[in-house]
């Protein structure tokens, strides 16, 4: 049943958050970024799950559900924010005007 | 009631006495006039008064020593207040009040700008030149050798001429340096001492008998024959005096030019030729020939200048030249001859400076292209500016002529063409006296200062006591002589912790 | 008997100093009074003391040490006096002929406002002058050989308005000081030998043999340069023509008739020293030869009164240091008596006529003054002839007859016996007779027997006219008391001085010799100058010989070229002291160093302050930049920590 | 296995790579549901089903119905797209894009570099992880719970805060 090996699972991980990362510094848009974070979560959950699964700790998928806990988390408090911005005036949702400190 | 220590500390007293005396009269409504001058001239004379019991006690000292006195100071140290007085130290003290007397009728009485205080200082000079003559504890010794510098530092440079600060602070730099490497010495011999013997003292007669090897015995002396040097001063360290003797106001000149050059003639003789004989008869050539360099090149410098004062400045180095051959000739001969020398040079330099002083005072000029012909208008003062000039061009008969013979004598039997080679400075010292007399006595007057105030019968009575006195020394030299050598070492006076000895 | 030695010099002395004190106090006629009364006082000592010399029984020299002036181990001198026959003769002609001077003096100088200084320096100068011939010691003898310089100094220099007069007496008294300074080390080395220097105590260690050939030939070398210089001899000859600027009676007393002889006394005083170093001697007669010789040329040539005086007295000295050279002293001291008296009458009467013409001295201005001033004219014919040595009826003749007979037989122990420098010596000596008479006769011609040309005024006050007479009879018949043997055998002079002289015998040749030189230099000049219309009315300026003999050989450029430019030169650069300022070079050197330091260092700090600041501030913009609050940008920054940490990791 | 294996990751990286270049956000959400659902494929394939699972239900099935939700009420349109396009120049994204590929590169070597590790791939299943769950771990389900808590109370306040705004 297990058919990846952990250097697989690794690499696969590496290369999940590298575009995650590449995501969130190329767009703009709040969005688009908040979809990158999750990928890059999505890529250290599977870091987690591999290794669980390598050295055959459950730990792994516990901590996948941590992750998991945190992305809804954080979604859920990043689209409220999103929305919050939208509503306030900022339909562009651009992350580079939000450097003033200015409510 | 022995008086040498109110010998030292009464000018200091009555200095203080002065100023005061001048703070509360200026304070006062009706300011009574000259009245630190007053007080000044009491304390000379109350001085000199001291000066006579003193020589003519009853002595009870066995040796030659005169007189001695000693009360610990530091005792911790060995330092004690300890002063001893031998024929030397007393022809040396008569001079210093002899010529503090013309200093102070002729000279001071014009210092209207703070008189009390330039009293005040001029006594605290007085007290440490009469200091040095007496002290035989080292450490004294070199205090007093240092107390006689910072008051005439203040005399130059708060009442000098034009170029007062530059002058003051190379003489204090100079004379300050010098005794500095004086200090050096004398703690290199009383650690030495201490190593010794384990008695730690400054005491110049114990100190005297300290075994030194020859080397550090040559390294000690010179220490002491630096700071004497640059007082006396000798020809490359000389550099501080003609700006001095310049700059400084006229009673100060007479103070640094017929005293305080004495006490680097009596440091070497008390100090470099008695506490290390050995070393100084190696060191004299050297020494020699210092002298004749600072003989000729005084002589030399002197022909040039234009300046009176620095006219007689360098004149001066020429003179002390002879005295620093005559200590280091080795014999007694030329010993006192380099005393009368000094005896001489001061009275005729300082009554010299008094005169180109007053010449200034009533021309307000030293320079000689613009002085010229004050005997018509001004006969007394150049007839004795002329006697003096004389006097210094060293004319058998007076006083310098007497030092410069002996020393001579005592140079020829050293090295008779080296004493022929001095001997040259005599032309030299014709040329640039008799230069001085054409140039402001004996010359067409230029300006005609009808205004001007001749010297006062009282004044030349003055000046005509130094003459005579110069002539004294210059025909009956043989008492002073007699009297003034300097008493051996053999014989210590008294031995520690004395106390007052009467 | 022995007191009167210091009285002799005390008469003077005090009043010298009671003239100085008073100065400007007393009147004109007070202050010569005293001044001469001094003198007189003092001649009357002396004539006192000559009297109970020439009348004791058995004259024994009188010694009075009046305190000792230092004794030490190596060296001991006295302030002493001794009178002996030789210092006597000296202190008659200095003591009377002063007297008579300072008699002229007072109504000659009247006028003066400096009369007080005049007569005080000239007591001063007696004073002096006869302490150098009373004392019995070198020292002593010093002290006056150097006082009688400072006076001559100070009356030469009189008139001190004029400066060409203060650089006249400077001149004198530079170059006798070089002369004195020489003395001093010829006394030093005589004291160094000897431990003393008291004339009797010398001659004693000499006559021991203690004194060694060469220290007593270097001694006497330097006594004798002390003696050239003081007496005007070559090379030191050119002082005493320029000395004439002084007062004419300073010119008379000091610069004639004694200061001068103060060499001359010297070397007789000394002369058993000087005899025992024959090399010594012969140079003192060269000298002495060569001076007269060239001083006479040059006085033929002068138009200046005064100036032809003057060098006669260089010519007449030379002829002393001649005698002395060839051993007879007592001619040289006899020729000194006699030179004293005429050449002070002649000075004294150069001085009166010199007045009354205001102040001309130009003999070729003045003529025919025998009208106006007979007496006057007498006086100088006097003097004349005694200077020319016209034969028997003046002092000179004698004085001057003594030496060459002298000469001839000198003998000079140093020189083959072939060699015939005696005879030499004499030729030029008896030359220098003949022109000492053409040159004093062409003075006498052209200023009294010419055509009239000056108008003079007033006449010769009584008060002057005496002093003329005295001397005029001193100087014809002053001569007497020593004649030759061919005439008459008088030796009262040699023998009042020494032993009897072993006279040699005299050919009489010698004697018409020595009388006709002078007879013919009066013909000569006669015809030359004398007669209505004169050969020569002046003697012709333009040959260049003739204009450097009367600047005196050039001698005076000479000097001025060798020594007095250089020294002048050298002094003017080197005015500032060296020593002085390389100390103060050094001072400034260490202060501009610093300074500069400082400088640097403050350069360097605000330009790397400055550069810090800017890179701080592109530094600063580029922080400021990087935390621009712009979330991506952060991003981006961890993102590149992270790939530089990961680098650092992976890359080694 | 293994082409089911190597295919699922490819479409996983594939559908990231889409998320991160669409102009439309709608797009990039479904996208990112594939990619979800492509890792959860490899979560299986590693022996997790659990995780699996939860990779399905509540990832792709919750939160992305949030993204959707969220989406909808933006209420976006040609503009934005419009805006998207400009700001997705090659001159914006190609030095994010340098900065990762070479931090990719630099973990990749990393990876590879160390040594192959075949260990016995057995499958964890849920009752493992409950156990574990409910076990050490239960210290930290609290606190997931308080984070949700938090979140919860967030979005609850921001989104109140808009309400009273207006």
């Amino acid at each position: 049943m297990v058919a990846l090996s952990l250097n697989a699972s690794l690499l696969l991980a590496c290369m999940l958050f590298c575009i995650g990362l590449a995501g969130v510094l190329i767009r703009r848009n709040l969005l688009f970024m908040l979809m990158s974070l999750d990928i890059m979560l999505n890529a250290a959950a599977l870091l987690f799950v591999a290794a669980g699964a390598h050295w055959h700790d459950s730990g792994g998928q516990v901590m996948f559900l941590m992750i998991l806990a945190l992305a809804a988390a954080e979604t859920a408090v990043g689209l409220a924010i999103i929305l919050a911005l939208h509503a306030r005036g900022r339909p562009s949702l651009d992350a580079d005007t939000g450097n003033l400190l200015r409510g | 009631m022995n008086p040498l220590p109110a010998l030292v500390l009464l000018p200091l007293l009555g200095g203080t006495v002065a100023w005061l005396a001048d703070r509360s009269n200026t304070a006062n409504q009706q300011p009574t006039r000259n009245i630190s001058w007053r007080i000044t001239l009491m304390v000379l004379t109350l001085e000199t008064v001291l000066l006579l019991i003193t020589t003519f006690r009853h002595h009870t000292l066995p040796g030659p020593w005169l007189d001695h006195f000693s009360i610990p100071w530091i005792p911790v140290m060995g330092i004690a207040f300890q002063l001893d007085m031998d024929g030397l130290s007393l022809s040396l003290l008569w001079l210093s009040l002899i010529l503090s007397f013309p200093c102070v009728l002729l000279a001071t009485r014009q210092i209207t700008t703070d008189a009390g205080a330039f009293h005040f200082l001029f006594l605290a000079t007085l007290t440490g030149i009469i200091g040095t003559f007496l002290a035989t504890d080292l450490f004294l010794f070199f205090f007093l050798w240092e107390l006689m510098l910072v008051p005439m530092f203040v005399l130059i440079s708060a009442w000098g001429h034009e170029d007062r600060h530059r002058a003051a602070i190379r003489f204090f730099l100079f004379t300050q340096g010098s005794g500095l490497l004086m200090l050096l010495s004398i703690l290199g011999l009383v650690i030495t001492h201490y190593r010794e013997t384990g008695l730690l003292t400054f005491n110049y007669f114990a100190l005297a008998n300290t075994p030194l090897s020859p080397f550090l015995s040559m390294l000690l002396m010179l220490g002491f024959f630096i700071a004497f040097a640059v007082k006396l001063p000798v020809v490359p360290v000389h550099v501080w005096l003609p700006a001095a003797h310049t700059q400084a106001p006229t009673a100060a000149s007479v103070l640094l030019a017929g005293l305080m050059l004495k006490t680097g003639g009596y440091g070497m003789i008390r100090f470099n030729l008695m506490l290390f004989p050995e070393a100084a008869i190696r060191f004299a050539p050297v020494a020699m020939g210092l002298g004749i360099a600072g003989i000729l090149y005084g002589a030399w410098l002197s022909c040039a200048q234009n300046d009176v004062k620095r006219l007689i400045a360098y004149s001066s180095i020429s003179h002390m030249g002879f005295v620093l051959l005559g200590i280091f000739t080795g014999s007694n001969t030329g010993l006192q001859g380099a005393i009368i020398q000094m005896l001489a040079h001061g009275l005729s330099t300082g009554a010299l400076f008094i005169i180109a002083g007053s010449i200034q005072d009533r021309l307000h000029t030293r320079d000689m292209a613009q002085i010229g012909g004050l005997w018509a208008s001004l006969p007394r003062l150049s007839s004795a500016g002329l006697f003096f000039a004389v006097a210094s061009l060293g004319m058998p008969g007076l006083g310098n002529f007497t030092g410069e013979f002996l020393v001579l004598l005592a140079t020829w039997h050293v090295n008779s063409i080296v004493a022929a080679l001095t001997a040259t400075g005599l032309v030299l010292a014709a040329i640039y006296s008799l230069r001085m007399v054409n140039r402001i006595f004996m010359a067409p007057s230029r300006t005609s200062p009808s205004h001007a105030k001749d010297f006062s019968a009282g004044q030349m009575t003055i000046l005509g006591a130094l003459m005579i006195l110069l002539v004294v020394l210059g025909v009956h030299p043989q008492p002073i002589m007699t009297l003034s050598m300097p008493s051996p070492l053999s014989a210590p006076p008294l031995s520690d912790g004395g106390g007052d000895t009467q | 008997m022995p007191y009167l030695l210091p009285l002799l010099v005390f008469f003077p002395l005090a009043s010298a100093i009671f003239l100085f004190v008073t100065a400007g106090r007393l009147s004109a006629r007070t202050v010569g009074w005293v001044a001469t009364g001094a003198i007189g006082l003092s001649a009357l000592c002396s004539i006192t003391l000559a009297c109970f010399f020439l009348f004791s029984a058995v004259p024994a020299p009188i010694h009075i040490i009046l305190w000792e002036w230092m004794h030490t181990q190596a060296f001991s001198a006295d302030i002493a006096f001794t009178l002996d026959p030789v210092s006597l003769v000296m202190i008659l002609v200095v003591t009377i002929v002063g007297f008579l001077i300072h008699l002229y003096a007072i109504r000659y100088m009247e006028e003066e406002p400096g009369i007080a200084r005049f007569f005080g320096s000239m007591t001063l100068f007696v004073a002096s002058m006869l302490v150098l011939v009373l004392a019995s010691d070198l020292f002593c003898l010093f002290i006056g050989w150097e006082g009688v310089g400072i006076c001559s100094y100070l009356l030469i220099g009189f008139w001190y308005e004029n400066p060409v007069n203060t650089a006249a007496a400077r001149k004198a008294f530079y170059m006798t000081r070089i002369g004195d300074t020489a003395m001093l080390c010829g006394l030093l080395l005589l004291a160094t030998t000897t431990g003393s220097l008291h004339i009797e105590t010398l001659l004693a260690t000499l006559h021991a043999g203690q004194i060694g050939p060469d220290v007593l030939t270097a001694a006497t070398l330097f006594l004798l340069i002390g003696a050239l210089a003081k007496s005007a001899q070559i090379p030191f000859q050119t002082w005493l023509p320029d000395a004439m600027a002084g007062p004419t009676p300073t010119s008379a007393l000091i610069h004639a008739a004694t200061m001068v002889t103060a060499g001359i006394y010297l070397i007789a005083r000394l002369h058993e020293l000087f005899t025992a170093a024959p090399l010594v001697m012969m140079l003192t007669s060269i000298i002495g030869a060569l001076t007269l010789m060239m001083a006479a040329c040059t006085a033929l040539v002068q138009t200046d009164l005064k100036r032809i005086l003057a060098w006669s007295t260089i010519s007449q000295l030379g002829y002393m240091f001649l005698a002395l050279g060839t051993g007879v002293w007592q001619a040289a001291l006899f020729h000194l008596m006699t030179h004293a008296f005429f050449k002070a009458l002649l000075f004294l009467t150069a001085g009166a006529l010199i007045a009354r013409l205001h102040h001309e001295q130009d003999i070729f201005r003045m003529g025919g003054l025998y009208r106006t001033m007979p007496g006057l004219t007498v006086a100088f014919l006097a003097g004349a002839s005694a200077l020319a040595g016209l034969p028997l009826v003046t002092s000179g003749f004698y004085s001057k007859e003594m030496i060459l007979s002298s000469i001839w037989s000198a003998h000079f122990p140093l020189l083959p016996g072939s060699f015939p420098l005696a005879h030499i010596l004499w030729g030029i000596a008896l030359t220098g007779a003949f022109l000492t008479s053409l040159y004093i006769f062409r003075c006498i011609f052209i200023v009294f027997f010419n055509t009239h040309k000056t108008e003079s005024t007033g006449s010769t006050p009584r008060l002057m006219a005496i002093p003329l007479a005295c001397l005029s009879f001193l100087s014809l018949f002053g001569g007497v008391i020593e004649m030759p043997d061919t005439l008459a055998p008088i030796h009262l002079f040699t023998h009042f001085l020494s032993a009897p002289l072993p006279h040699a015998e005299e050919p009489v040749w010698l004697l018409l010799a020595g009388a006709s030189a002078p007879i013919a230099g009066v013909v000569i000049a006669w015809v030359l100058w004398g007669r209505a219309t004169p050969v020569m009315q002046e003697i012709p300026g333009q040959a260049t010989i003739i204009r450097v003999a009367k600047e005196g050989w050039g001698v005076d450029a000479l000097y001025a070229f060798l020594f007095v430019q250089p020294f002048r030169f050298l002094v003017w650069l080197t005015r500032h002291d060296v020593l002085d300022y390389l100390i103060t070079g050094i001072g400034r050197m260490v202060r501009a160093i610093s300074s500069f330091l400082e400088h640097t260092r403050t350069r360097f700090l605000t330009l790397s302050s400055g550069r810090t600041t800017l890179l701080l501030q592109s530094g600063d913009t580029l922080l400021a930049r990087v935390q621009n609050g712009r979330v991506r940008w952060y991003a981006a920054w961890i993102v590149a920590g992270l790939c530089a940490a990961l680098a650092s990791g992976v890359v080694p | 296995m293994n082409t089911l294996a190597l295919f699922s990751g490819a479409v996983t990286l594939l559908g990231a790579i889409m998320v991160i270049t669409r102009q439309v956000a709608v797009h990039a959400v479904l996208y990112l549901v594939v990619t979800l659902l492509g890792l959860a494929t490899v979560f299986a394939l590693l022996g997790a089903p659990f995780a699996a699972a939860l990779e399905v239900i509540i990832y792709a099935g919750a939160i992305m119905v949030l993204f959707v939700f969220v989406i909808m009420m933006l209420n976006l349109g040609q503009s934005d797209r419009e805006r998207e396009k400009e700001w997705l120049r090659p001159r914006i994204w190609l030095g994010p894009a340098l900065l990762s590929i070479l931090l990719c590169a630099e973990l990749i070597y990393s990876v590879s570099s160390s040594p192959q590790q075949e260990g016995p791939l057995a499958p964890l299943s849920a009752r493992d992880v409950g156990l574990s769950l409910f076990g050490p771990y239960v210290l930290m389900v609290e606190l997931v719970s308080f984070l949700l808590l938090a979140g919860l109370i967030t979005a609850f306040h921001i989104g109140r805060h808009r309400t009273e705004g207006r």
